[in-house]
């Protein structure tokens, strides 16, 4: 073996009931080096990394780590970790009922002489890490108390700290804000000049160019070619990864207000939740797309969470159609034509060990109610038809919805609104942890159902661009309250000054 | 071979392979286990002691898988309830503080059904405060686990209450002229009911996204709760529903005995089907031969005259013995052994 | 980060429950003064009574901190008994011999327990019923009747049992006889706490104390954070059992006999008394400190429903039930305001 | 409100006395208190026990009675025990769940000078009580073999083939009726094909009945029952099985309790005998406190006398060696409207 390589899987077969979900692929990775890993949703990326890191067991292949004679197989993660090989998988997982400081420390807390925890050390050396990525919080409670940003920000110091010679980083960004991404390449780039090999999956492509040296690409399970990032101009990867050219995100653009009607779909004024989201106001007009936009945490969500009725609004007014709502239950939002895709889509979107056909129709079902049960045969009708519209990759429409990969699955939480046919939708984080091929298909439909379906859209993304290619009109958000509407000519730049405040 | 494997596959095969499996035992051990003969002018034999006798945790089982399904824990106060019912019928019948009546204060039927009234309102408690109150469901039953049989007690003013009117018992025994036992059909008929409910109606989709994740079938559009209440509240009908068969067939309430550990083998029925008890899927069926399997599991036993304060050891040893060949860590075990074997005998 | 440290979810419930302790006795004494029920040895005697109780609701909670359950426990304690009983006086095995026998009994009956529920993922609820089966039906195959140690038996075990560690004069009061009674425990009293204390350590201080509370917050996360989670939640069944065998052994120097029908239903009190004391059926959140005060509600419950001795035997157990509904809904009340707060 | 209340029953202590003064100025000098630890609530038979003793210690008796259900939990007794000596209690009575492992509470209950009474079931590792009144289970058994014996000579049946169905195993009842009869089964050269636990329950007694009448079917002509509720269940099971029994049945029916209820089915001559065991103990147990407040001595043991009945006049008594050893000979009752009526 190669004294600079770190890690050699060859030919990894993988199949699921149904899925092939690795097909003969093939990875390498060297010392120092960043690679990352690319494909579309469901190309096998994370079943690769649990492949090697012992989550799955492989059907065919061989696997070869630095340090470690003949082929390896790891039964479990801590026998990966033991090889030196840390991970912080694609959804965050850490044990929400310990501390913060626990959590970085499980399986490896510091000993007093007597083999007992050593709280005091590991408060201290946790302190410490946190400090280091400027993060202001409490080591000492409990990690539920802080939000996914920030449990996403220690899963990631906890596989940094783990003085490791591999680090698999599967979608780490997700969730992060640019600040905090900068945060997290700076961490990357001190590993690096150590000599730790990184694995870094993401779907911004940005962020590959801004700090990867090579690319590995994955398709359909299978190897696609490993390219290094500077013979690899940005179309090229992406016909790479889509397997066929790439009609260039240029292809989206605003047809502008001019089919937005006059009549006021939804009117909001003085809602509030108590605790999450001060009095707003809110207005959206048939045919418009809307975006809301803030730094992570500055209550977007709640911000349509208080519209839609997830968490109930405690004052205001609310209007639907010129008609006043009291909504009680997210039920009764539904039945007035709204729709939401929460941005916590484990938490709040799938449905896990429901098949892809049941998640779909679950929203529709809900609204026709329990006693008007959908046919099965319409149901099947209706979940062939997104399946086939939004190009879910699915063994069958009988799959469990927690088998598909992270994308697919919001795709499915996605035709659960769309087959209710909402005059008003939610959309709520729709793109994130979705490959740059969906995310156009993503913004795409939202502006088709716009135009051709008259359906008012409220837009929420952590991604500036997405939203000015998408929205005409935003509202900006501020700890948790509403600060100010943006409209007109918008730019990065006048975004960004509003979300900061300096225009005040 | 091949069919049987297609077979294997399928989710109820577990269950009814095991049911199969107790009732071999007892072939080999008695082979007229299975004569079943008219005497009396009723079935007459083991199978339809079975049957019968099965009745009971069918019943609650249907309300347990529900439960189980919906909110990710057990119903532990089935036993309770259904003795509280029993109690509740017999006291109308009788009139308050009457021990022993050949003449009905009230007819029959209101009665009963002021029985299944009193299951259903145990169950909205129960409802209420696991669906309202977010209390485990455990915690929450424990509560009239405790309390039922008390209030069913002091509903009897303290004593056995005897109903010696003969159509009382028909539910319990026979009816006139038909050779089958009436508990069979009323299993029958709470069976049907809740199985046309979910075929029917969205319910069983609605009590599935519940189990598994409620936040998200709320802002589905889902009312978590009213869901999970109603679970409880069938639960609880159903334990009122066994609660009468039990009575109708002492034809008395006799608030400690009724029900009797009913709960732990609802449960287990519910588990010996195949359904996890961490909620979400569920199979009805196979709940429904779960509770069928324990009870041939205490025909045989009875059969055999292994005595009752021994007969757990055996009971339990069968038990684990069906849940280690479910159970899919098992399987997936054997099958790694088998495909070794097959490739050893390769290399040869 | 010194300033206002924010109070996590998991000390307030147990805070919860040492103040309705303390309130409740409180008004126990206030009610039943004339009874005795202010007595020092009142309080005492919980403690005595409930010594076998303390050590199994402290592996339940250990279990149930995993996200499991141990219902077997109750089974086991009548096993316990019925052999410690039957060993003495039938084999005529020495006290010490069969202590350790049946804590052998009892890591052995944990293993196969453990086994079932870590490496084959069965339901611990299913494992532990066909565990309380057993463990019941071979109460009555080790002896059907009901047998009893007297100090002819096993003189040891008979001292053991009857030995009282005196508490210091002056806290003795004259009873109405005239004689200066003096509070005294007994010495299982003392085993129970060091239990207690030896499990607070455990939990706190040791890797196996955390990974349970790792693996009942997201088992999940557990595995792919690299802990052994079957091996973890294989010990915790061990580990119940084991202290299940202690509590069964002080349980038998209370109760000094072996029958069938002993102990039935301790395990509900056993896990009531950990719920009531801030521990949570899904895992992750509880410790035995609270638990300790769990059993001491139970406890204090029923010597408040003996003292009134005017309930019909209907009341006492809908009293109790009362008292369990008043505090399991307290407690989720506050519980439910705390999140409304923290959101 | 009854802690130094009762200075007229025991020499009380000054300190005592003046800490509890201020609560009952009324109930004064003669209330006595009486501490209660009753089995549980179980059957009828036991609700009649239970009654017994608090009409006996009623308040308009002059006591104070303190009463606890300990629900079938023999550590729940041994507690309940615990506390009474701690309420300062001046009498304890206990109906034991079990007959063992008492010694060591009886000796706090002695230690704190507080006389216990023993009533109905027995306690075998401890003589720490002063007395004990109740039935001799034995006794049953063994009337119900002297029966069975006669009644057999008299209808010239030689050949018994009997099924038990017991009551709940361990309980000191179900121990003596099973041997009692036993006994008789041994030295007869009955055949007792089978015996299983019932559980004191109708539907216990049904189920193994069921089961029987399957396992033995045409080979039985006896059926012991260990209680009344038993002898429901499997008069239920044989009607079912269309077995006849009683007396003009093919199976001897015989049961224990005679409960009101057990005694209207003897005299419809469903049942052939029904053994009484009688529970209205609380009058004994008043009449033993009364004699200790007199200071009076008690004797260790009480035996209540429990009539036999039948339901046809063919046997007027029975002779037999009781467990005393003496022989005894005993009348046999027919039952009457009047005699059933009277039955608890
Ligand atoms: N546990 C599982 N059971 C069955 N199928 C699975 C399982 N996990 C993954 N798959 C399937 O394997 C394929 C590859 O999934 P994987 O999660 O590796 O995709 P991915 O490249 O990480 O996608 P994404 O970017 O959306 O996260 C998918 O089709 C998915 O449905
Ligand atoms: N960096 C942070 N430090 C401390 N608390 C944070 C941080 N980020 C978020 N939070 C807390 O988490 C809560 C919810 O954040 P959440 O991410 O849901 O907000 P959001 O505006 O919907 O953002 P987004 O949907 O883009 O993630 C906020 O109210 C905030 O108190
Ligand atoms: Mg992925
Ligand atoms: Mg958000």
């Amino acid at each position: 073996m190669d004294e600079n390589i770190l890690i050699t899987m060859r030919d990894i077969s993988k199949s699921f009931p149904g899925v092939k979900a690795l097909d003969h692929a093939q990875f390498t990775l060297r010392k120092g080096e960043i690679h990352a890993l690319m494909g579309e949703n469901g190309a096998g990326k994370s079943t690769l990394i649990k492949v090697l890191t012992g989550v799955y067991s492989l059907d065919a292949g061989e696997i070869h780590v630095a340090g470690v004679d003949g082929p390896v197989i790891n039964h479990s993660t801590l026998e990966a970790q033991e090889k030196g090989i840390a991970t912080v998988y694609q959804e965050v997982n850490l044990c929400p009922n310990l501390t913060v400081a626990e959590n970085l420390f499980i399986g490896r807390e510091p000993k007093t002489p007597i083999g007992t925890i050593d709280w005091r050390t590991m408060n201290k050396k946790a302190k410490e890490i946190v400090d280091g990525l400027e993060l202001k919080i409490d080591v000492t409670i409990a990690l539920e108390n802080y939000s996914l940003a920030i449990q996403q920000m220690i899963a990631i110091a906890r596989a940094v700290d783990m003085d490791c010679k591999v680090l698999i980083l599967d979608e780490p960004t997700s969730s992060l804000d640019d600040n905090e991404v900068e945060k997290l390449f700076k961490v990357m780039r001190d590993l690096k000049a150590k000599g730790v090999g990184i694995i870094f999956v993401t779907h911004f492509l940005e962020q590959v160019y801004e700090v990867c040296d090579t690319i590995t690409v994955l398709r359909n399970g299978e190897f696609a070619g490993e390219y290094s990032v500077e013979e690899m101009p940005r179309v090229k990867l992406v016909a790479a990864m889509l397997g066929k050219d790439f009609d260039d995100l240029a292809s989206i653009k605003k047809e502008g207000a001019s089919h937005v009607s006059d009549d006021v779909v939804v009117d909001a004024t003085n809602l509030s939740h108590k605790g999450t989201i001060k009095p707003f106001d809110f207005q959206i007009k048939k045919g418009e797309v809307v975006g809301v936009t803030g730094l992570l945490g500055s209550g977007r969500s709640e911000m349509v969470r208080c519209i839609y009725g997830a968490d109930k609004a405690q004052t205001g007014e609310l209007k639907v159609n010129g008609k006043k709502l009291n909504i009680k239950e997210p039920l009764d939002a539904i039945k007035a034509g709204m729709g939401y895709l929460p941005d916590d889509r484990k938490a709040d979107g799938c449905i896990g060990d429901l098949s892809v056909r049941e998640n779909i129709i679950l929203a529709l079902q809900a609204k026709n109610g329990m006693f008007k049960k959908i046919p099965a045969s319409k149901q099947n009708e209706i979940a062939d038809k997104f399946i086939d519209m939004l190009q879910i990759k699915t063994a069958s429409r009988e799959t469990p919805i927690n088998q598909l990969s992270g994308g697919n699955q919001q795709k499915v939480i996605l035709a659960r609104w769309l087959c209710t046919h909402p005059d008003f939708l939610i959309l709520d984080e729709p793109t994130r942890g979705i490959d740059i091929g969906t995310k156009t298909e993503f913004q795409k439909l939202a502006l088709k159902f716009a135009e051709e379906d008259g359906m008012s859209i409220v837009f929420i993304s952590s991604e500036i661009e997405e939203m000015l290619r998408t929205c005409t009109r935003m509202y900006v958000m501020r700890d948790g309250a509403q600060v100010g509407e943006i409209s007109g000519e918008m730019t990065q730049e006048s975004v960004m000054a509003a979300i900061a405040g300096g225009g005040e | 071979m091949e069919n049987f494997k297609k077979l294997a596959k399928k989710p109820l095969f577990l269950p009814i392979f095991c049911m199969i499996l107790v009732l071999l035992i007892n072939v080999i051990k008695s082979p007229d286990f299975f004569a079943i003969k008219i005497n009396n002018g009723v079935l007459f034999g083991r199978i339809i002691d079975i049957l019968n006798r099965g009745s009971e945790i069918a019943i609650l089982a249907v309300g347990q898988t529900l439960v189980v399904a919906v909110s990710a824990g057990t119903d532990i106060s089935v036993g309770s309830v259904m003795s509280l019912s029993a109690c509740g019928c017999c006291m109308l019948l009788a009139g308050y503080g009457n021990n022993s009546v050949s003449e009905l204060a009230v007819p029959m039927v209101v009665g009963m059904l002021f029985g299944v009234f009193m299951g259903g309102l145990s169950g909205a408690m129960n409802g209420a405060l696991v669906a309202k109150l977010k209390i485990q469901p455990m915690v929450a039953t424990l509560i009239l686990f405790t309390a039922g049989r008390a209030i069913g007690l002091l509903l009897c003013n303290n004593q056995i209450t005897y109903i010696r009117y003969e159509p009382y018992k028909y539910l319990g025994n026979f009816l006139p002229g038909c050779p089958i036992p009436t508990p069979v059909f009323v299993a029958i008929i709470v069976i049907a009911i809740v199985s046309i409910l979910l075929k029917k109606t969205a319910l069983g989709l609605y009590i599935q996204s519940v189990g598994i994740n409620s936040r998200a079938a709320r802002i589905s559009g889902i009312n978590s709760e009213v869901i999970c209440f109603i679970c409880y509240v069938i639960c609880g009908i159903c334990a009122g529903i066994a609660g009468i068969v039990a009575s109708s067939r002492i034809y008395s309430a006799d608030s400690n005995n009724i029900g009797l550990t009913f709960e732990l083998d609802a449960i287990l029925a519910v588990a010996l089907g195949g359904n996890s008890l961490g909620g979400g899927k569920f199979n009805l069926a196979g709940s429904i031969i779960g509770a069928y399997t324990i009870q041939a599991i205490t025909t045989t036993l009875l059969a055999m005259g292994v005595s009752t304060d021994k007969a757990p050891v055996f009971k339990a040893i069968i038990v684990i013995i069906i849940v280690v060949v479910q159970a899919p860590a098992f399987k997936a075990y054997m099958a790694a052994r088998r495909a070794q074997k097959a490739s050893v005998k390769e290399a040869a | 980060m010194k300033t206002k440290r924010k109070l996590d979810s998991n000390t307030v419930l147990v805070f919860i429950t040492i103040a309705l302790f303390v309130v409740m006795y409180a008004i126990g004494c206030g009610i039943y003064q004339d009874k005795g029920f202010g007595n020092l040895q009142t309080f005492l005697n919980i403690l005595i009574n409930n010594a076998g109780l303390i050590c199994v609701t402290c592996g339940m909670t250990c279990v149930m901190l995993t996200g499991g359950i141990d219902i077997s426990v109750g089974s086991v304690i009548a096993m316990d008994c019925m052999l410690l009983v039957y060993g003495m006086t039938e084999w005529k095995m020495g006290a010490v011999q069969m202590v350790i026998l049946i804590l052998v009994i009892g890591l052995i009956f944990g293993a196969v327990q453990g086994f079932l529920v870590g490496y084959l993922e069965i339901q611990p609820f299913i494992v532990t019923m066909a565990g309380m089966f057993f463990a019941r039906g071979m109460t009555a195959v080790i002896c059907s009747g009901q047998i009893s140690i007297t100090e002819a038996d096993n003189p040891t075990f008979y001292a053991w049992a009857n030995s009282k560690i005196n508490l210091p004069e002056f806290l003795g009061k004259a009873n109405r006889h005239g004689k200066i009674v003096v509070p005294y425990i007994r010495p299982t009293v003392i085993i129970a706490f060091l239990v207690l204390i030896l499990i607070f350590l455990m939990l706190k201080y040791t890797k196996f104390g955390r990974n349970l509370y790792a693996v009942g917050g997201n088992q999940m996360s557990a595995t792919m954070m690299g802990l052994n989670v079957k091996k973890t939640k294989m010990l915790s069944h061990v580990l119940s059992s084991l202290l299940c065998s202690i509590g069964g052994i002080l349980y038998c120097l209370n109760t000094m006999s072996g029958s069938v029908n002993q102990a039935t239903g301790l395990e509900m009190d056993a896990i009531a008394s950990a719920v009531i004391g801030g521990t949570l059926l899904t895992g992750g959140v509880g410790n035995v400190i609270g638990s300790f005060f769990g059993v001491m509600i139970t406890g204090t419950i029923t010597v408040l429903v003996n003292t009134n001795g005017k309930l019909l035997s209907s009341w006492a157990n809908i009293a109790t039930a009362a008292l369990l509904c008043i505090f399991i809904i307290l407690q989720s009340v506050f519980a439910l305001v705390k999140a409304r707060r923290n959101k | 409100s009854d802690g130094g209340s009762t200075g007229g029953a025991a020499p009380a202590d000054g300190g005592e006395a003046t800490e509890a003064e201020g609560g009952d100025a009324a109930a004064s000098g003669d209330v006595i208190t009486v501490g209660f630890a009753q089995v549980g609530h179980e059957s009828d038979w036991r609700t009649a026990s239970t009654k017994s003793v608090q009409d006996a210690f009623s308040a308009a008796n002059g006591y104070d009675l303190q009463f606890v259900d300990c629900d079938n939990d023999s550590k729940a007794q041994i507690d309940a025990v615990r506390q009474f000596v701690q309420n300062d209690v001046d009498y304890i009575v206990i109906d034991p769940i079990v007959s063992t492992g008492w010694d060591t509470v009886l000796t706090e209950c002695e230690d704190a000078g507080i006389p216990v009474i023993v009533i109905d079931r027995t306690i075998e590792d401890s003589d720490k009580y002063v007395s004990w009144v109740g039935s001799e289970f034995m006794n049953e058994g063994l009337a119900s073999g002297a029966w069975l014996k006669a009644y057999a000579e008299a209808k010239g049946i030689d050949d018994l083939n009997v099924l038990v169905i017991e009551g709940s195993n361990g309980s000191s009842a179900q121990i003596g009726r099973t041997d009692g009869f036993k006994k008789y089964a041994d030295e007869e050269g009955w055949t007792i094909l089978d015996s299983q636990d019932g559980n004191f329950t109708q539907e216990g007694g049904q189920q193994v009945m069921e089961s029987y009448c399957k396992s033995y079917a045409g080979k039985f002509n006896v059926v012991v029952c260990q209680n009344d509720n038993e002898a429901f269940g499997a008069m239920d099971a044989m009607k079912a099985a269309g077995v006849s029994y009683g007396v003009d049945g093919d199976v001897i029916l015989i049961s224990f309790d005679a409960c009101k209820a057990g005694l209207e089915y003897v005299q419809s001559g469903d049942i052939n005998a029904d053994f009484m065991c009688y529970p209205l103990q609380g009058s004994y147990c008043a009449d033993i406190i009364k004699a200790l407040q007199n200071g009076e001595t008690v004797a260790k043991e009480t035996f209540m006398t429990e009539p036999w009945y039948v339901a046809e006049d063919i046997l007027p008594s029975i002779t037999y060696t009781n467990n005393a050893g003496e022989e005894v000979t005993e009348d046999l009752i027919v039952v009457t409207d009047a005699a059933s009526q009277a039955s608890y």
